[in-house]
Formats: structure tokens, C-alpha cells, sequence
């Protein structure tokens, strides 16, 4: 397992296993978000108090949630880049940057639309909502700190450690609903209490949990890919990395 | 421990060697404080609704353009590289130098701060809470914003990056202080965004300094 | 003093995507100068961060690697505050290496800068800059000394400084790992060459 | 001439290395823009009045933290000497240097302005005064804080000096600009605030440079 | 090229409240290689920053000062921004000068920065910094030149190479001023020497 692991480390290893993974990924991450959006758009029924504006929970949901868990990966990588300095977990946290902050725009601004018709506003300034902007500057910040360093490896570490210190947000975000009291929606799918009893019709949960799946794998897909391309750029004076691309 | 004692000397020499140092925060303090009304007219009653936040986002700021310099000279001329080689731990060298930092330029602004509650027309009560938030808060200010230098000041082109790192770590300390003050001023309970803040400001005085050091070890590699 | 030597084996230093230097085997001992040399971007200050701990080596293995109560570490820069003086650095370096009651004086006038003791660093020359880091060595007695381009600045006078104190520093039984374009005076003895190819 | 452009080229091509650059004062302002209101509770009245005095105190932080790291890096590395050494008027090269910054860290500002003063809630007209005023203000906030960051460049520990040199200068700017949008959100006439902000603009960008070049050859000397 | 002398006569330079040099007279021709020697702090670098206009003398009368399109500087810093790589720092320096249209390729390829050309001035040894930084007085040529310890840091190569571009400069009609405390190589014809004392 361990020696897998160290194999599979090694940036050339890795981009093969990547090259493999990546399609099937993807076309499962297609297939999911397909069923989940044509669930959720044309078979759940309209919601009782909400009508027809509830179903852009289907992208709501799992945009917020992908824009927490990339967070959290990211500082796992972090971590671990920084003890044992393993360059393709360098790698994984600044390819994951952009994605997370992309999904974390797209968590927003789709609650921002949900908020007019349900709360009267496109924004308030109540925790959950501050916290997700301010993990939206988070990403922003670790994008904007790679590209302050010309060596990318400093660079990548540098992230790292904010990574790391920024992950105290993460929890806020999660949490704020509980400790503040909030126009948000508590935790009602994405806790264990949640998933042992729903409390939302069954109709609608189950495109749901579908399309969340297939974020997330979709997700996994484009992690994949930008970490190919971003270890193809940094090994682009080695040989193997020369032979990639001619091939 | 000596060597910690011997870098926070250094700090207040430094500092001693100009005494408008200290000064600065104070002034640049009173100058934003006064700016904010300038945009509005004179007993806009609005003022006082945003009389903490003024102040809050005035010390912030002011922790803001100071924090930039702290490590960037000793980077420059090499000590950097010293302090990390020291037989110290890193992270007690680094809380050394933040801890003189906060003395130097954070505490004046802690102790004028009851002079302009009352300018802004605070109540007594809420000047008082004003003032305590402040000297609970403002290290988490310093240390958040140490670690943040201590990230971009390896990096070639920082441009305006410090300050972005730096809000959103900042903006709990600012919400829950301005938050006491505001409670106070309504007549509300304030002692739980107090607690907070201190809580707040012991996780980052201890945690902070691990982590700035790392960075800076980075910085010089 | 009796030091156990450094023992350098199958070392490898990277810098950015690539090695800079590979396979290195060395041993320094008590009482040695290592004189590193090597062309324009051998890597001669990359392989001597590495040893005296600013830098993790890519591969191989360091023994004996002194800790930081044992080690001067000399760099292109002289780790001088230009606002404060070379008193007042050198009586801070002392101070962070936990001797703050050492009198600097005589290291001050060994190195030649007694009108300058008291002038803010940032009004010294170059060459008086680097003295005054070359101070330090003298300052607060440490067995293993790292001096990168140590000579670069110093004019006749300060060269044949250095190489009296490495002598005195090499009988004494410290060791020392230099890197310099220029040969060391012939009045250093016990200097042993390492040429690092590219 | 071609010196100029040639120092022009220079800082656009360091700006492209970094696409996100040009980004970051936006990012920096958004965040002011967020800080603000968080000290206040939602939907008080109070935001509609200070939203032009929040807009514009953001530019100015925006350029003035900005400003601060335009002349550091050539003094380090030499470059500085350089240009004063070189084959055309030191003000010409100044002036080049900060219309590449203005272009860079506040054009973004000014384009980006409608966004901020819609979310704040400014009427259409009070929108476009706001844009306005900015394209003729921001030069002059560029200009003073690149005077500034030439005074104090040369100084050792300059600190946190500059923000206070240039806070009483870019003053009249701040004033003219909100000011003018104040008057246009009230329905009063707003061009004499808008007439002013172009000559002080007009003013500072021909003659700054000149005592920003004598403040660096002071710096190197 | 015909140039009229550099004429120094009766010359002090100050820094702080006193002058470090003083009653200084001297001329330099074209053709001629001017070494200034001294001692640490004998006022070199201070000497140099008047003759090419950077600083103020204290008294005296200097005549024949080249003006800005016929000297090049090359201080203690090497004016490389560490971001641009040498490529794009010397076409700044040529655009800079006037010339946008050099092609630095082959000035590049002298100093033995082939390899290096495109990579951030920031990541390259402090001797290939240098080497950057001589490459300019190749790309755009000018009669005077005003160096500033320009063999810091070079290797024995480098040490050559500076050498022979002394050498052609001053067969070819040009003029340097050069301090440095190691003697100039022997392969410089030309060369006088003025001794700093202080
Ligand atoms: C800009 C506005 C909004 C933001 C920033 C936002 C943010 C978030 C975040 C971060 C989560 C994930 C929480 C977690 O995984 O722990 C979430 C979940 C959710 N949001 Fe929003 N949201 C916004 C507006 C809205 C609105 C207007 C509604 C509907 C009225 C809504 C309904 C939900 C629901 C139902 C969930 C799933 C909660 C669960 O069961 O865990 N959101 N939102
Ligand atoms: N950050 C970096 N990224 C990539 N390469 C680097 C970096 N820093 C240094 N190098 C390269 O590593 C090599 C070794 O550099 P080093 O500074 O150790 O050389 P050196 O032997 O000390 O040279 P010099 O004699 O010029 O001082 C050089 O070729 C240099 O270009
Ligand atoms: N800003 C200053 N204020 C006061 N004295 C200064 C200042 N700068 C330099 N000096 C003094 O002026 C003298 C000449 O300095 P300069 O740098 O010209 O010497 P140098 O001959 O180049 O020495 P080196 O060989 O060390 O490079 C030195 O004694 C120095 O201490
Ligand atoms: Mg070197
Ligand atoms: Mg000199």
C-alpha cells in the first residue's frame, strides 16, 4: 500500500493514472448530473410554499457543499506537502484553487437568486452568507499568492500554509447556521441527522443526492486534469514530460 | 527564552531609534476616523450608528499598513536567515518580534481609543466596552497579519496581495468587537462577543506563530 | 574541543526543477578548512546552505551536521540592520546566541572598525559592512564556521584578517567550509579543496 | 520619449506575469466595501448615505496600498539609479511609471465602480457621477501616493509614514468625489465638485512628477 | 571615436559631515583604463558615484563629464529586476537607452548566459547575476565606463571575460574607471592606477 502510494507520487506515474481515471470520471460525473437535473427539473414535484424557485437547490447544494469539501482537500494537501514535502500534493492544492473558488461563486451567486424570491433580498449580512464570501476570498487569496511567487514550489508551500490556517472558516461556514441564528436554511440533508430521517420529500431528494454525486465527481475530473497539466509544466524540462507532449 | 527577550529589545531600539514610529498608527487613526464623516454631513445621526465600526475598521487598518514592513527588512538584509538558523524556536522568535510590534504600534491605538468613542458620541458604557474589545483584539489583528507578511514577503510581486489575505482572517475580530461595542451601545448584553474575541485572540497569539514561521522558512529557501 | 566530523555522503542539492549538484562525498573534520570552489553557478551556495541547515538536501545523507549553538552561518548578506550599529548588531547577535553580556569591543577593533562602532550600518562602506559581519565569528567563539564568498569586499588588509582568523580558528580545532573565487592566503593552513563541477 | 515607453512596456510586461494583478485591487475593494457594512446591522438607512464616502475611502486604500511598493523593489535592485542616470527627463520617466500603475491597480477600480454603486444602492444618475468622478480622481490618488512612496523610499525605516503623508493630500479628492456624488444622489447640480476633481487631477499629473524624481535622486544620494 | 578627457581637478566628496576624499586631481583620456585602488571605506565607490553624475562633489572641478548617452553605471547592484529574466531586462535597458531594437542574443551568449537567458534574473547565482549585468555594456555600446567592483563575484572565467572587454573597449577608443581590490588581470593594456588615501 505504502510503496503504491509513493509510486503512484511520482509525477510521471501519476499523469498516466490520470489519463486513465479522468475520462471515466468524467462520463460518470455527465451521466449523474444528467439523471439528477432531469430528476430535479421535470420529475420532483413543485415545492408547496416555493413553487418552481426551489429547484435551483439542485445546483445550490452541491456547489456549496464541493466549495467546502475542495477547501478541506486542499488543506489535507496542504498538509501534507508541507511534511513531507511531496511535490504532486503541492500540486493538488494549487490546481484545486480555481475550481473551489468557481464553485464557491456558483454557491453564491445561485443563493443570491434563491434569496430574492424567498427572503425578499439578494443578500443580507447574516454568518453563513458572510463566512461563504469570505471563503470565496480565501480561494482568491491562495490563487493570487502562487502567482506572487516565481518559484512555483515556494509558491505552492506558501498556499499551503494558508490553506491550512484558512481552514478555520470551513467549519464557521458549515456550523454558522446552528451557532448564529440565520435566515439560512439549517443543516437539513447534509448531516447524519439528515440523512437518517429526511425531511424533505423523497421525490426531491433523490435527483438531489444524485446531482451531488455527480459534482462531485465531476469535480474529481477536472482535479485530475489541471493537476496533469500543471505537473507537465513544472517537470516541462524533464524527459519524460518532453516525450508526453511530442507524443 | 533569552533569545526571545533579545529580538523584542531589538524591536523597541528599533523603534526608540524613531520615536514617530509609535506615533504614526495614532495619527494615521485620527486621520481615517475623521475621513469617514467628511463623506456625509456634520450630526448625520447615521454617525453614531457607525461609530464602532469606524473604529474597529480604523485599527484594522492601521495594524494593516504597518504589518508589511515587519519581516520584509530582516529578509533584505539577511537576519531572516539568522533568526531561523538561531538555537531558538522559531515560532518564540517570531511571537517575540509580533508581541514588541503590538506594544509598539497597537497599544497607543488602545489607549487613545476612549478619546475618540467620546468624539464620535459614544455613551461611557460603550466607550468603555470600545476600549476593551480593542486591547482584546488587537492582537489577533497583529498576529494575523504577521503570518500574512510573513507569507508574501518571499514573494516577488505582493502587489496589493497583503491586504487580501489579511481581511478575511481579520473580519471575525472586527465583527465580534464592533459587535460588543454596537450591543453595549443598544443597552444589550456584550460579554459573549468579548469572550469570543479573547478566545479568538488565544488561538491565534498561540497558533499563528507556528504557522508564520513555516512560511518564513519558505520565504527563504 | 574534539568535534565529530561532518560526513557528506551521496548528497544531492536542487535548486528549482534540477540537480545542481549530485553525488557529493566529503568528510570535514576538527581542525580542516574546506575551501569549495567551482565556476559561476556550480553551486557552491546552494550545497552550502544545505550544510549548515538552511535548506534540505535532495537526496543522500548529512552526518554530524553541528546544531545551532555550534555553527556561524556567513551568507552574501551580513544579516546587518542599517539603522542600528555594529555595536548594537553584534551585542544583539550575542544576545540571540544567548551571551548578552559579551563586551564587542575587541571584535569591533580586531576587524578594524573602531570609528565606526557607533555609525548607523547603513552609512558603512561595502567592504566595512562586511567586517563587521566578520565580526560576529569573533564575538561569540563557535567550533563550525559556514562563510560563503567571505573575501568578496575586503580590501588587502582584510583579506590577510580572514586568513589569520580561519588559521587561528583551524589550530584551535574548529572547522571551517568557505567558498571563494579567489585562492585563501597561503598563511591559512590545513586547507583541503573541494571543486565542484557542473 | 521611447525611455518612457520603454518604462511603460516594463511595468505592464512585470503585470502580465502575474494575470491575477490587475484583479486584486477589485478583489481588495470588495472586501473594504463588505467590511463596511458589516459593523452596521443590515438594511439600515444609514449605508445609502455612506455609500459614496465608502466607494471612494475604498479607492484611496486601494491606491494607497498599492502605491506603496512602486519604487521599493528598483531602489533594492538598482534599477533606480538607473533611470536617474538615464538619457531622458527623471519626471517623464516617473510619470510613466505611475500612468502604467494607474492603468493597471485603478482603471479595473473605475470600470468596476457601477457594480459597487448599484449594490450599495445608488440611483442610475448617482451611478454614473460616481464612475465619473473616479476616472478624473483616481489619477490624482496615483499621483500623490507615488509622490509619497518616492519621499519616504529612501528612508530606513520609513514605516507607516507614508499612508500619513498622503492621507491629508489625497484629502481634497476624497471630498470633490463623494461630494459630487452626494449632490447627484440629492438631485442637486454636480458639476462644480466634478470641475474641481479634473483641475486638482490636471494639476497633480503634470507637476508630481517632478517632485517625485527629485525625491528619488534624493533617496539614492 | 575621439572623446575629450575626464579632467578632475582639486576634487572632494563628502559623506556625512565629512570628506572622504579630498585635493584629488587626476585626468582620464580615451583609450585609458583608470584602476582606483584603496583601502576599505577610502572613499572608491563615493569617488565613482560623482564622476558619473550620481552624487554632488563637495569642491572642486570636474570637466569633460560624459552625458547620459555615452556612460554606462554599473554599481554595486546589477539593476536586474529579479522577476524579468536577463533577456528582458537588457531589451529594457537598451529600449531604456533608446535602442529598442538591439538584438542582446549574441551580448547574452558572451557572458555565458546562454542557458540562463530566460529564466527570472531572481533564480540565477550571484555570479551569473553579475554576468547579466556585464552583458549590458556589450548590448548597447558607449565610450565611458564607470565600474564599481565589477569582479565581485566572478569566477576565473568571468575574471577573463572582463578582461578581454576592458582591453577591447579601451583599443577601441573607450574609457573605464574601474575600482576593485584585486589587481586588474594583465592582459588589460592601458591601465593606470590611482590610489585612494584616507
Ligand atoms: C448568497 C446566499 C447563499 C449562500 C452564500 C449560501 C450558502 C450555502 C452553503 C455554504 C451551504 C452548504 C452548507 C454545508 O454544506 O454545510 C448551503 C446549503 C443550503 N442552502 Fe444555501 N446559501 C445561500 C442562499 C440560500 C437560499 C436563499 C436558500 C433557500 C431558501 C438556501 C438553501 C439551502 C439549502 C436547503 C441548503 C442545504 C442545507 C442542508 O441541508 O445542509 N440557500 N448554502
Ligand atoms: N531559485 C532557483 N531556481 C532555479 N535555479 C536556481 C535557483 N537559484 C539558483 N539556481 C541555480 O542553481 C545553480 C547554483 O546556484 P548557486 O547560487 O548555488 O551557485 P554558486 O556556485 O554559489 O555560484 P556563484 O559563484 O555565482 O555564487 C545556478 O546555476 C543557479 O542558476
Ligand atoms: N551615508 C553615509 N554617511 C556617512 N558616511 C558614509 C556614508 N556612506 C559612506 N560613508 C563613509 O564614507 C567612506 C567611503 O565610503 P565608500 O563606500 O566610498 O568606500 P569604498 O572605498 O567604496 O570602500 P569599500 O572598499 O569598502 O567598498 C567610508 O568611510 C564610509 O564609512
Ligand atoms: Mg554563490
Ligand atoms: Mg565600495
Amino acid at each position: 500500500m505504502w510503496t503504491w502510494f509513493h509510486q503512484l507520487a511520482s509525477p510521471p506515474t501519476f499523469y498516466r493514472f490520470a489519463d486513465v481515471l479522468a475520462p471515466w470520471l468524467f462520463g460518470f460525473a455527465v451521466l449523474l448530473i444528467g439523471v439528477g437535473v432531469y430528476g430535479g427539473l421535470f420529475l420532483a414535484p413543485a415545492d408547496y410554499q416555493q413553487g418552481d424557485a426551489f429547484r435551483i437547490i439542485y445546483i445550490h447544494v452541491p456547489a456549496a457543499a464541493l466549495s467546502l469539501s475542495i477547501y478541506t482537500l486542499m488543506a489535507v494537501a496542504g498538509g501534507i506537502a508541507l511534511i513531507w514535502r511531496m511535490k504532486l500534493a503541492e500540486v493538488a492544492v494549487v490546481s484545486a484553487a480555481p475550481v473551489g473558488a468557481s464553485f464557491t461563486a456558483l454557491a453564491l451567486i445561485t443563493g443570491m437568486l434563491w434569496g430574492k424570491p424567498t427572503w425578499g433580498a439578494y443578500w443580507v449580512w447574516d454568518a453563513r452568507l458572510t463566512s461563504e464570501l469570505v471563503l470565496l476570498f480565501l480561494y482568491a487569496g491562495i490563487i493570487g499568492l502562487n502567482q506572487a511567487y516565481s518559484d512555483p514550489r515556494a509558491g505552492a508551500r506558501a498556499c499551503a500554509w494558508l490553506a491550512l490556517v484558512g481552514l478555520i472558516n470551513v467549519p464557521i461556514v458549515h456550523f454558522s447556521v446552528t451557532w448564529w441564528n440565520s435566515l439560512h436554511q439549517g443543516a437539513s440533508i447534509l448531516s447524519v441527522e439528515g440523512i437518517r430521517n429526511p425531511k424533505i420529500s423523497g421525490d426531491m431528494l433523490w435527483p438531489l443526492l444524485v446531482s451531488l454525486g455527480g459534482f462531485y465527481l465531476f469535480f474529481g475530473a477536472v482535479w485530475l486534469r489541471r493537476m496533469q497539466n500543471e505537473v507537465l509544466w513544472r517537470e516541462r524540462n524533464a524527459r519524460w514530460a518532453q516525450a508526453m507532449v511530442v507524443a | 527564552m533569552s533569545a526571545a527577550a533579545a529580538v523584542f529589545r531589538r524591536e523597541l531600539l528599533l523603534a526608540a531609534r524613531r520615536p514617530a514610529e509609535w506615533a504614526q498608527p495614532l495619527v494615521f487613526y485620527a486621520i481615517v476616523a475623521l475621513l469617514f464623516p467628511l463623506g456625509i454631513e456634520a450630526h448625520d445621526p447615521a454617525l453614531k450608528v457607525f461609530a464602532p465600526a469606524v473604529v474597529w475598521v480604523g485599527a484594522l487598518l492601521a495594524a494593516l499598513l504597518g504589518v508589511e514592513r515587519i519581516f520584509r527588512g530582516d529578509l533584505d538584509d539577511g537576519t531572516l536567515e539568522q533568526l531561523l538558523l538561531a538555537d531558538a524556536p522559531a515560532p518564540l522568535l517570531v511571537a517575540a518580534k509580533l508581541a514588541a510590534h503590538w506594544l509598539i504600534t497597537a497599544l497607543p491605538l488602545v489607549v487613545a481609543a476612549p478619546v475618540l468613542g467620546i468624539a464620535l458620541g459614544l455613551e461611557p458604557l460603550a466607550v468603555k466596552v470600545l476600549t476593551l474589545s480593542l486591547l482584546l483584539g488587537t492582537p489577533t489583528l497583529m498576529f494575523t497579519g504577521g503570518f500574512a507578511a510573513a507569507l508574501t514577503v518571499g514573494a516577488q510581486r505582493a502587489g496589493i496581495l497583503l491586504p487580501i489575505l489579511v481581511l478575511p482572517l481579520m473580519t471575525p475580530a472586527v465583527i465580534f468587537g464592533g459587535g460588543a461595542v454596537r450591543a453595549a451601545a443598544a443597552g444589550l448584553p456584550f460579554d459573549a462577543p468579548l469572550y469570543f474575541l479573547g478566545a479568538l485572540t488565544a488561538l491565534t497569539v498561540t497558533l499563528l506563530p507556528f504557522a508564520a514561521a513555516g512560511a518564513l522558512r519558505n520565504a527563504i529557501e | 574541543m574534539s568535534l565529530p566530523s561532518l560526513q557528506v555522503r551521496n548528497l544531492a542539492v536542487a535548486r528549482g526543477d534540477r540537480n545542481v549538484v549530485e553525488a557529493l562525498d566529503f568528510s570535514v573534520a576538527a581542525g580542516e578548512i574546506l575551501h569549495i570552489r567551482g565556476r559561476n553557478g556550480a553551486g557552491k551556495t546552494s550545497l552550502l546552505e544545505v550544510l549548515c541547515g538552511l535548506r534540505q538536501p535532495a537526496a543522500g545523507s548529512l552526518e554530524g551536521q553541528p546544531d545551532a549553538e555550534h555553527r556561524h552561518w556567513l551568507g552574501h548578506k551580513n544579516a546587518l540592520n542599517p539603522t542600528l550599529s555594529p555595536d548594537e548588531n553584534l551585542r544583539f547577535w550575542c544576545a540571540l546566541g544567548g551571551h548578552a553580556d559579551v563586551d564587542v569591543g575587541p571584535a569591533l577593533l580586531r576587524v578594524g572598525l573602531k570609528a565606526q562602532r557607533h555609525r548607523p550600518c547603513g552609512s558603512l562602506s561595502t567592504g566595512q559592512r562586511r567586517r563587521a559581519a566578520l565580526a560576529r565569528l569573533l564575538a561569540l567563539p563557535r567550533p563550525w564556521w559556514f562563510l560563503d564568498e567571505p573575501l568578496a569586499g575586503l580590501d588587502h588588509a582584510g583579506i590577510e584578517l580572514l586568513a589569520e582568523l580561519l588559521d587561528a580558528h583551524g589550530r584551535s580545532g574548529g572547522a571551517a567550509l568557505v567558498t571563494s573565487h579567489q585562492p585563501l592566503p597561503a598563511a591559512v593552513a590545513g586547507v583541503r579543496s573541494l571543486e565542484l563541477r557542473a
